[in-house]
């Protein structure tokens, strides 16, 4: 989960990162109040979860109260591709004299952390070449070390100093990166200022969604998701919503997946990934069609491998909720593992599509999505279980 | 020979009265496993499936003579409960708990690997050999069959799909490992190869992966160094080829990354291996009776 | 080093274990000063780093302040076993329904940590039979989990209230084991009082010597030295006083050690366990001189292996501030390795007694010690150099 | 074959421009030692007696092709020059460091263990192979003659008293390690006596140690377990018969507490397990001359 950079930052200070001086308001009333904690100048900056606010106008300066209240009034409900902004943090502005990159990172090439520092900061790291970015692999069970600094800094021709700030910072960054579950803790400018203090100007945190239950205080909505994959997910469904028209539901990530490019195949495009998961429990079965619903597809596709759990039990849990709720696409269904047979015949008997084969069914789905409305649809059957 | 589980595994199964264990150590006792023992704090002395509940897994060990470890514990106990097996001296712990927070299974999985202990998982379905008729985890046993292929798969289902057509084909497996999808998971498709490599028992691979992180370039890269392909045939099916950049697909593994971990790497990267690559999953049933002549 | 259990219940407190209230005062005046702190009853605990103060009446209770006055006059300055009682803890009285033993130490035999419990606390840890100590050996790289608790706490049979206090105390003991640098900490009784709550009825820790450049504050003098054993640490040389009347003065443990071993078959008996260590330097052979000087043996006994550094260097040094200084008491050499022959010449020439083998040496030194007025001493020469 | 220290054994010192590391880099090459690099932070460019310094270990793996950490840092930074060393792929770390915080070397010896690096030390003299002219560490080169006797010890002086009269008596050693005589050391007396065991060109073992800990029982019991006295003679000299109890004798490691870790227990224990067992430490020598017929 990406945190706020004003959430980043409290956890900076939390940790003892030297950041600017600064607060959030979240209208125009709250700066009112706050005002007279600015420290002129200032840096008034949108608080949302999208690269490239600075561009779209979301970062601005203001020299005293009359500049601040004009620039958090334009920023304030900004949006910025697609994300309205609702917050926004005035910080005190700082005098570089140097930007840096920092970055510590869950590495899944080594299995262990990784540590990134650049002395070419203030830019995007994916915008520095290779050889100027100095990298070094943490390995969990030691933690940081002194010798990962040097790792990092010994080339970077800093005076002494400044590295010994550094390290000090990389030292305190990692704890953070522990201690708070974070996937990536970055900090981009990790700049010096005039006066030669170090000093973090943003604050980026992506919390682990598994540990988010050590952290309640972050418990929030993503951003970055839909209202229905928001939805989908305090209900423990796995859902996207993609740009297609074919909603997919199938029993695991995997298989999901592999059905999604399936239909590829056949020209055709998902419009929902829907991952069943563990199919066992009947009511879940409801859940993730009233949440196909939701998603307004042209055609269902149900893609499933039984295994232990039987097939003919899925099947019936399905015909019950179409029978009892409806729904206003087709469906065409797939399905293989135990007991096949016997849920292929419950479900063509209530009169679905049934393919033998995942391509068969993919290219009928496919073909279906183009004239959705050729095939039977089961409306729910008023009264009827 | 056959890898990570023989006839010489003994299991211990964390977490044994819940209902997922009582559940699986039922499953796991009809195929044939051998499972010893079960794990739960405070049952020690009790039975499920005749198996006896011990407090802790250093007396499973002790008591049961257990050697590989099966855990269902909840996520936030996970890291606990592997440390406790290692400890205790199991060789093998495959961990079937999902949503483990990444900073735990980073210490668990760093812990067995320097250890020496096979670990798999977090977030699999479990491991199978049916020649010794050893299953662990939640796979369904009715797909599986002795035979020569091994196979190596992040994703659940898919393995059974493709598990499922090889049986269905004749084509029986030597060791059939669920990887699972997390970012960091103590057996990568690298160390399946490795281990598929030196089995005897072992005449073909089938590697299944899906996009987010390198792992599939990673053995993809061994494969083509060492032209492994070249000896022993090689079959990949990657999930995941039209998802788009930032989106989780299902879980935290599965994620395309600014330009990285893309079906369409990890597919070049194989075929540049050598290793035959499906467009449907259910393809490589057929590849392998036409190469193996089945 | 031995902390006082007023040190070690500070500790405790700063990581959060529960311990009764109370104080520590120092003189009479003291206590009046505190006075109003006490929660009667209370006991009253001599402050010393000797086992058995109970016994020898170092531990008494007072219900008024009457006779908390009383009492802690009787163990202010109470000498335990040659410790002179300095300071007194003034703790409140527990009612003890269970005592328990909770230990963490390092262990030599697994090289990992070793957490003890038993159900059979408040006596010596080592009169509880084996059987009824539950041991659990902690890795070091992952720290105290859970599992650790369990191990030691399942077949107690105690409450499941209790069995998870114990769990919570354990995991803040090994904190404090960890981040305190202790070599041993231990609760001895760890006791539940009549209310269900457990707490530390004692508190002992070890701090590791060598860590307590990171802890300053325990920076004190080892009650347990004599204190030219505490001014021979001070200056960087091991030595220990012994009850036998040759002082032994040998370069390496095991080698000082080996030589003390070896009088004892002549019937020597060393008074002075002086290690050289590092012999590369003149100043700490005359250094070492001194502090046997201040040991007053019957007999010094030079045992010295050259390895890099050469035994002349040594014997030139030796016979410098032997010349300069002079000493009280003769004094044999023997002298092995690297330019040793030149090294018995000069020593030889000065008139020092010099033995070939460690066995003739040792025989010579025992034979010395029973009547050493017979043998050359070296007094210093007025304006020599 | 010798142990621990070979013919391919490239020394990398860190703590190389320090008093200590010059002078024993001096020291070294002189032996005979493959000295390849040195390492201090920031110094990286320089030069000690022609050995070309670096910034950091990994540095000197690389470019240098070092395997072997000899480590002369103060006892603060320590844990982190180890673990720089073993992260950076040493194989064989060796600390002459004294004072270490104990809770330190805890995390750095199990560390070094799990990732199935040999550590010697710390607070130990070092080690050397006569044969191939390896020495590594403070241990004076003069003494050394190569052999069939190995020699592993607790104590530094002691085992050059040892050494040295073994040599002068025409005795020369296939290793000698000098353990430390810390409580949490790399290399214990039973790790040592396995190494040897396996090893051809070791015909003899001589064995030291001292109060303090079990490590000398745990030899002894392995010894009398295998029988390994029976196929190489093994003898031992143990310092400290007269030690009290609860009075460390020169470092942490030596002191016998309430009762336990005496002489008197390691004596009875090298006994039973057929060890000869010298009075004084000079005895080692003959023993060996007139049993192996030298």
């Amino acid at each position: 989960m990406n945190l706020f950079e004003y959430q980043g930052r409290e956890l900076y200070e939390k940790h003892a990162i030297p950041c600017a001086k600064g607060f959030v308001v979240e209208s125009m009333q709250d700066l009112e109040a706050k005002m007279a904690q600015a420290h002129y100048p200032v840096v008034v900056k949108a608080q949302v979860l999208v690269g490239g606010r600075g561009k779209a106008g979301g970062v601005k300066f203001a020299d005293n109260a009359a500049q601040l209240r004009e620039v958090t009034k334009g920023i304030l409900g900004l949006n910025i591709k697609g994300h309205v902004t609702k917050k926004v943090m005035v910080a005190q502005k700082l005098d570089f004299a140097k930007e840096f990159y920092l970055g510590i990172m869950v590495d899944r090439a080594t299995r262990k952390f990784l540590m990134l520092f650049s002395a070419d900061g203030g830019v995007e790291i994916e915008s520095v070449p290779e050889e100027r970015i100095f990298k070094t692999t943490i390995d969990p069970l030691t933690g940081f070390q002194p010798f990962h600094a040097r790792a990092v800094l010994l080339k970077s021709g800093l005076d002494a100093d400044v590295q010994k700030q550094l390290a000090g910072v990389m030292a305190k960054l990692y704890t953070l990166f522990v201690k708070e579950d974070a996937e990536l803790a970055e900090i981009n400018p990790l700049a010096i200022q005039r006066d030669g203090k170090v000093v973090a100007g943003d604050a980026k945190v992506v919390l682990n969604d598994s540990a988010v239950f050590r952290h309640p205080e972050f418990k929030q909505k993503d951003e970055n998701m839909t209202d229905l994959e928001q939805e989908a997910k305090e209900r423990g469904v796995a859902l996207v919503q993609l740009d297609g028209n074919i909603g997919v539901m199938a029993n695991g990530a995997g298989l999901t997946m592999g059905t999604l490019d399936a239909l590829t195949q056949f020209g055709g495009k998902a419009g929902v990934f829907l991952d069943l998961s563990g199919t066992d429990n009947p009511e879940k079965v409801a859940e993730a069609v009233r949440l196909m619903k939701k998603a307004k597809p042209a055609v269902m596709f149900l893609n499933l491998f039984g295994g232990i759990t039987k097939c003919d039990t899925v099947a019936n849990g399905l015909v019950t909720v179409l029978r009892k709720e409806g729904v206003e696409f087709p469906i065409i269904t797939r399905i293989k593992g135990t007991n096949a047979k016997e849920a292929n015949e419950i479900l063509h008997s209530f009169g679905l599509e049934t393919a033998p084969t995942l391509d068969a069914a993919a290219k009928k789905a496919s073909e279906m999505a183009k004239n959705p409305s050729a095939y039977k649809i089961v409306r729910a059957t008023p009264g009827g279980i | 020979m056959v890898v990570v589980l023989t006839s010489d595994s003994r299991i211990v199964v964390q977490g044994a009265t819940g209902y997922q264990g009582q559940f699986h150590i039922g499953q796991m006792k009809q195929f044939g496993t051998n499972v010893v023992a079960g794990v739960t704090p405070g049952k020690g002395g009790e039975k499920v499936h005749d198996v006896p509940v011990f407090d802790t897994v250093a007396e499973a060990v002790q008591v049961a003579k257990a050697n590989t470890s099966l855990i269902f514990v909840p996520a936030p106990y996970a890291k606990d409960a592997v440390i406790e097996a290692v400890d205790a001296g199991c060789k093998v712990v495959i961990v079937i708990t999902e949503h483990i927070p990444v900073h735990d299974s980073a210490v668990f999985v760093n812990y067995a690997k320097a250890k020496g202990v096979t670990l798999i998982g977090p977030n699999c379905p479990g491991a199978c050999s049916p020649g010794p008729k050893s299953k662990v985890g939640i796979l369904p046993g009715v797909i599986f069959k002795p035979g020569p292929v091994a196979v190596a798969s992040k994703s659940g289902t898919l393995t059974y799909e493709i598990v499922g057509a090889l049986s269905e084909a004749g084509i029986g497996q030597s060791s059939v490992l669920g990887l699972g999808g997390d970012p960091i998971p103590g057996t990568t498709l690298l160390d399946a190869v490795k281990l598929f490599e030196h089995d005897a028992d072992t005449k073909a691979i089938v590697l299944v992966g899906e996009i987010g992180g390198g792992h599939e370039e990673e053995a993809a890269e061994y494969i083509q160094r060492t032209g492994l392909a070249k000896r022993k045939p090689i079959y990949a099916y990657v999930a995941g080829q039209t998802a788009p950049e930032g989106k989780k697909m299902g879980h935290a593994g599965a994620l395309v990354e600014k330009g990285k971990g893309t079906a369409a790497s990890k597919l070049a990267a194989f075929k540049a291996a050598g290793v035959k690559v499906a467009v449907f999953p259910t393809d490589i049933a057929q590849f392998v009776k036409t190469d193996l002549r089945l």
